[in-house]
């Protein structure tokens, strides 16, 4: 037994932290909050696509590296503690999804999506004021080797830049992936803004058409698979939200070193310590809990629900514990819009309720602890 | 033990409801901001209004007459806050010079200071900002740095001041300088009172985490300051200051705005839904609302109970700081539990397609972030229960 | 308006805790725990009966004093304080019980229980899990001038050393208040054991005679004459929570400032201050609370429920949170015997599910909020 | 990263469980306190119980071979301290000596202090105790009062420990005692191994908040204590004692022993009913229980974390803080949840009528608030999170 981050991941981290500090700054996403979503610069992207990240975690057989799933989160975790947009995530899960897929199509978008040539995205959740996959509604029906889908998705990554999208529909009574692209027919995107301002859309799809080649992996075991990414998708966010509280409680620890009141640091009085050593267990039990899902990912990948739900439930509570003692121990300064703290919180609130809210995920263990 | 007002405090009551009923219209004008030939000038509409409100009786109700106030009973003024706080009036332009600098003035000013600044206060002829915490300076305020030189008979002012609400349409600033360097910082500490138009003035509008831009820095550059605008002794500063922070009001106004927004919360859970439910029917949403009751219902009390002290004579205990700390945890508890019945849609902005209720939940959120630090920090707070109400030793030294 | 104590409550006030600072001590409670019920003496409960305290809140046409029932709450919280038992609160409820009926009989045994002729007591709750008097299934069938009782009672207060209950049943498919000699045939009164060390009962009635005479006040309004009974009942238990909560702030900041650690009074960490300005708080909610609920019983007596839930909720929390602290911040010394701490903390608990606890009284409020 | 077992580890899990199946005669004499002549000896029984449990290879299992130990790894230590506590076995009666003696004496003793007492530690030979608190030095430990003077070959102590677990059952003691006052505090304390024979020691049972007694007070009159007894340098016991302290277990043990109290809980839901409906249906208390079920789970992959580091021979960092904090909080929050849905009959005591489970729910609820005190109080958790792992200033004085 291991329950670490063996050596190579380590040096992975190493790498992919000074990638963000040299080629990330923060600063990006302050302007997103005005003047509309965040974008990542080709330039950028074009360099992650050719460090091999996207498939970083996809089995050699489809042309990735093969590594644990652990190291894609790691990754995620990463870019959240630098606040790095989440197309990271995006990319990773599409990637997933398609690698879980065994028709000929797949293999070849899953290689241009690596490689940069398409980038595709996913469409799960919908207007039905609830999460999860099962509440899926939307409608696919299939006549001969083509259909048409109608309905609405929202909260969409990252639609701006996606040559086509995963679009998780009802196809005979069953769950389906469907390929749509972009500029498909009766397809309309419209921009939705989040607190975070990151890329985040609907997408109205009006009797837009398919053929059975879309569909992908068939429709045999397709919910298990949209279940699989979205589990998978789930623990990505859930590495994000760890990501900033670990960024939340670093910045905040040491600008408890340094600011003083009273003639002391903040950071020697129990009111502030305290509170920090509070945040800080809660950082190391998500950090468990996420190594957790990952490992339950990777080995049961069809049971793994529990422990994913689980890390997602505690970091959605942690990062926003994290980033409001991080805003409420900085004081006044927090509360500008220069700090970086409210970046944070954003992120965090943002993602607390993207793919199920700790409520949600709670449900969903409760109904697995009573069988 | 009684909650009933006489029939003299209904009429009372009758009187300022018909008087808010004839002020439809200067209401309404003053929520568009217009002035009085139609053209657009918030500001001019805000003081066209405040000097209706004061005409009518209902601003300096506490004050004494020959400063131009009411010397109104306790009774009417709870009447009159809890009425005009539940008919959404428009906010006061003049929150400090009202609460913070008048109160100060009536008690440490010299005669000429309250003769010269009152009655325009009460009219909203002057708008009045505070110029007491500094970069450095925040939860310790009494370390504060800005400098104030005596040369001749001016005060000549260097320095930078922070979370300077509405500095920048401030008339007026009443200002703590440090005086003498080399005393123990609570006695090197003076007031005085800034012309906001004075040469060497800088104002830098700071936006705060929600995107708004509420508060100001100010910087003062060889800024010269009449010595007749010190309030009290010279290095006196302190003790004022300190008098004028407990001066806290009675929170009546806030439990009628916890009450609204109780109201809305309500409101909300009727039409959201939790797992596919009416949010309404999830349980442990209707405990929440019911213990957000309860903790209204307790703040409101605890404000009763305030007041008829105050109505005997009595001086407000510390009970200022219970109700701020409780208050501003409620309000907190409040927005996150809206933001969990918002559920999916709780981090859209109010622009965005799907969003609820026009992004009122993300924002008084925010909101509800700034009510932990503004004016005490909760922590602050704590230690002032502790130090003050419970007696127990100080943990921070002075 | 006024919302404080009278100068009349505060010099009551006064002379109550004189009378249990001469009289009462904490040790007897103490005892209790080893060797049964706590009683208290003869001597010291014929004091109590000339002072008159019985009868405080007592109509005067009923020969009471006709003070408010705040009088009585607040007698009932310096008992909470003193840790004197709470056979005070339960005299308190029957007298004001009897005082709400009108027939002939009852008032006699008003005066005898004022008196301190008779004791009596009264049996409410039943072993069905929940709480509240709306659940009570204890049937009484009625035939002419008689009839009988059968069912079981349990938590009934001071059984031991009452000459009668009055007995909450199901007649004529409405709430009735029975009065029940404690040597009636077929009633067997076991003695059940609290961890606060009072004496509590369950009653088994089989078949147990009763003549109409002794049914309180008619049948007509006998629901609501009971769930008044509940009510007052409820909110002198949350007087005597708020006494628990006092007296345990009271002691913890004694000792924290006296108390030396690191050559500092412990009240000087924030840790200790910071949860004891929180428990002051909560105190001081409480009594705001409690003096509501007290308001609305006199005023509005059918109406009081949520005002006597509020107070009944929160007190039940605060106490809990109170003894609590005062363990913590104690150390090791709060978790001995010999300290009353852990008396507190018994009472507190006892008392924060008798009558409802704070989820109990929650659902009331929820359920007339949404109306 | 993975959590599998190699085919060795589960053979070794399995020579465990055929061990323990064969073992039932012995447990059961130890759970009823009878020696092997079938005669009442709780004390027999429980040292017969520990030998037998060190000669089948589990206890000492990382100690050095040279003093009876079996340098066994640590995957099976993990397996055996599982396997252990799931099974229930008795508990040790001699916790102190292997978790805190013998740790402290391989590191810090003698050859002869090795050699007299280790392998009696293991086969529960001597029972120890710990003389550390004193009733003015709790969580400030090292202000301790009791005083050692060195008089030819002996130390003669003077001065009162308390909070002395198995004070009354205790062959030998660890004591912490003060030989020179003029220093620094943490610079005058010896550490010294006292037999609790020795004359002029009084034990007195201290009963606790629950009813139980397992503390005592000790009591040290003029009792001499051999110059040989001495652990590691005059003055220099503090080091000693705070390498002791560092020395906390993994906690995995407190996992299982939380897994056990989680399922019994489950269970009282299954027949306990809220507002007249099962306890398992209620919303609330499905969400509570899925949120220990998270903690738990959250705390045994931490575990795991710190054994890997440990497998790799890192030193085990302030984990061990981290668990014990959490892990304390969520014992008092299953326990606090426990008596919400026990409900009416949460109050009753374990002789009463219609108590649920034979009052086990109170007494763990008193049993967990002993918890956040005992071995460190969650204060200084906090205190040392913050200064040892977030690197903050003190808050604290030494």
């Amino acid at each position: 037994m291991d329950f670490q981050l063996s050596d190579d991941q380590l040096a992975i981290q190493d790498a992919v932290a000074k990638f963000f500090q040299e080629e990330w700054n923060s600063d990006i996403r302050r302007d997103a909050l005005d003047d509309g979503p965040v974008k990542i610069s080709d330039e950028i992207w074009q360099q992650i696509v050719e460090m091999g990240w996207i498939g970083i975690a996809v089995s050699e057989e489809h042309g990735g590296s093969g590594l644990e799933l652990l190291t894609a989160a790691m990754l995620a975790e990463e870019g959240g503690q630098v606040l790095f947009p989440s197309k990271l995530c995006t990319a990773f899960t599409t990637a997933f999804a398609l690698d879980q897929c065994q028709s000929g199509d797949t293999a070849a978008l899953l290689t241009d999506h690596m490689t940069g040539q398409q980038f595709v995205s996913l469409a799960v959740d919908e207007a039905n004021g609830t999460f999860g996959p099962e509440n899926n509604a939307t409608a696919a029906t299939l006549a001969g080797d083509g259909g048409t889908i109608s309905g609405e998705k929202i909260l969409v990554p990252d639609a701006e830049c996606a040559d086509c999208f995963l679009v998780a529909v009802r196809l005979n009574d069953s769950g389906a992936l469907v390929k749509v692209a972009a500029d498909a027919p009766g397809l309309t995107i419209t921009a939705m803004q989040r607190i975070d301002g990151q890329s985040i859309s609907s997408l109205q799809l009006a009797d837009v058409p398919f053929s059975s080649d879309d569909i992908l992996g068939g429709t045999d075991d397709a919910d298990q698979v949209l279940l699989r990414t979205y589990e998978f998708w789930t623990t990505l966010i859930s590495a994000d939200l760890l990501g900033v509280t670990t960024k939340a409680l670093e910045m905040t620890n040491e600008y408890a070193k340094v600011r003083q009141q009273f003639n002391k640091p903040i950071g020697s009085f129990q009111a502030v310590s305290h509170r920090l050593a509070d945040v800080k267990v809660a950082e190391e039990v998500g950090r468990s809990l996420l190594y957790g899902a990952c490992l339950a990912l990777q080995e049961n990948p069809d049971q793994c629900f529990p422990q994913v739900s689980a890390a997602k439930a505690w970091l959605s509570d942690a990062a926003a514990e994290a980033t409001e003692a991080a805003l409420q121990l900085h004081g006044g300064i927090g509360y500008t819009w220069e700090l970086d703290v409210h970046l944070l919180l954003r992120q965090a609130r943002s993602h607390a309720v993207y793919l199920g809210d700790a409520a949600y995920h709670r449900k969903r263990i409760g109904n697995f602890i009573t069988g | 033990m009684d909650l009933k007002f006489s029939e003299q405090d209904e009429a009372y009551r009758k009187k300022l409801l018909d008087w808010l009923a004839s002020s439809g219209e200067l209401i309404s004008r003053t929520m568009q901001g217009t002035d009085d030939s139609g053209e657009r000038n918030p500001m001019q509409a805000m003081r066209d209004w405040q000097k209706h409100l004061y005409e009518a009786g209902y601003v300096g109700m506490s004050w004494p007459k020959i400063y131009g106030g009411y010397e109104a009973s306790l009774t009417e003024q709870v009447i009159a806050n809890e009425e005009l706080a539940r008919a959404k009036i428009p906010p006061s332009l003049n929150t400090v010079g009202l609460t913070i600098v008048a109160p100060t003035m009536i008690q440490h000013g010299s005669e000429e200071q309250k003769q010269k600044y009152l009655k325009r206060i009460l009219r909203a002829e002057d708008i009045w900002c505070q110029g007491f915490s500094e970069p450095g300076a925040g939860s310790d305020l009494a370390s504060l740095k800005t400098n104030a030189v005596l040369d001749g008979d001016n005060f000549v002012v260097n320095g930078q001041k922070v979370w300077t609400s509405a500095g920048h349409i401030a008339d007026m600033c009443v200002l703590l300088v440090r005086t003498n360097r080399d005393a123990p910082k609570r006695e090197g500490i003076t007031y005085l009172l800034a012309d906001m138009k004075s040469e060497g003035i800088t104002i830098r509008p700071l936006r705060n985490a929600g995107g708004g831009s509420h508060f100001n820095e100010v910087f003062f550059d060889d800024v010269k300051i009449p010595k007749e605008n010190m309030v009290g002794e010279l290095h006196g500063g302190w003790a004022i200051a300190r008098s004028t922070l407990d001066n806290e009001r009675s929170g009546l106004s806030g439990v009628v705005a916890l009450e609204a927004n109780f109201k809305r919360l309500l409101q909300l859970t009727e039409s959201a839904s939790i797992g596919g439910e009416p949010a309404i029917e999830d349980a442990h949403t209707r405990d929440q609302l019911a213990q957000y009751w309860i903790e209204i219902e307790g703040l409101k009390y605890l404000g009763y109970r305030t007041l008829s002290e105050q109505l005997k004579g009595q001086k407000p205990g510390s009970q200022a700081s219970v109700g701020k700390l409780f208050a501003s945890k409620l309000r907190q508890a409040m927005a996150k539990n809206a933001l969990e019945i918002v559920g999916p849609y709780a981090a859209l902005t109010k622009k965005s397609p799907h969003v609820m209720d026009r992004g009122r939940w993300v924002a008084g959120y925010f909101d509800s972030l700034g009510y932990g630090i503004g004016g005490g920090t909760s922590e602050i707070m704590h230690n002032v229960i502790a130090e003050r109400v419970l007696e127990l030793p100080r943990s921070v030294e002075d």
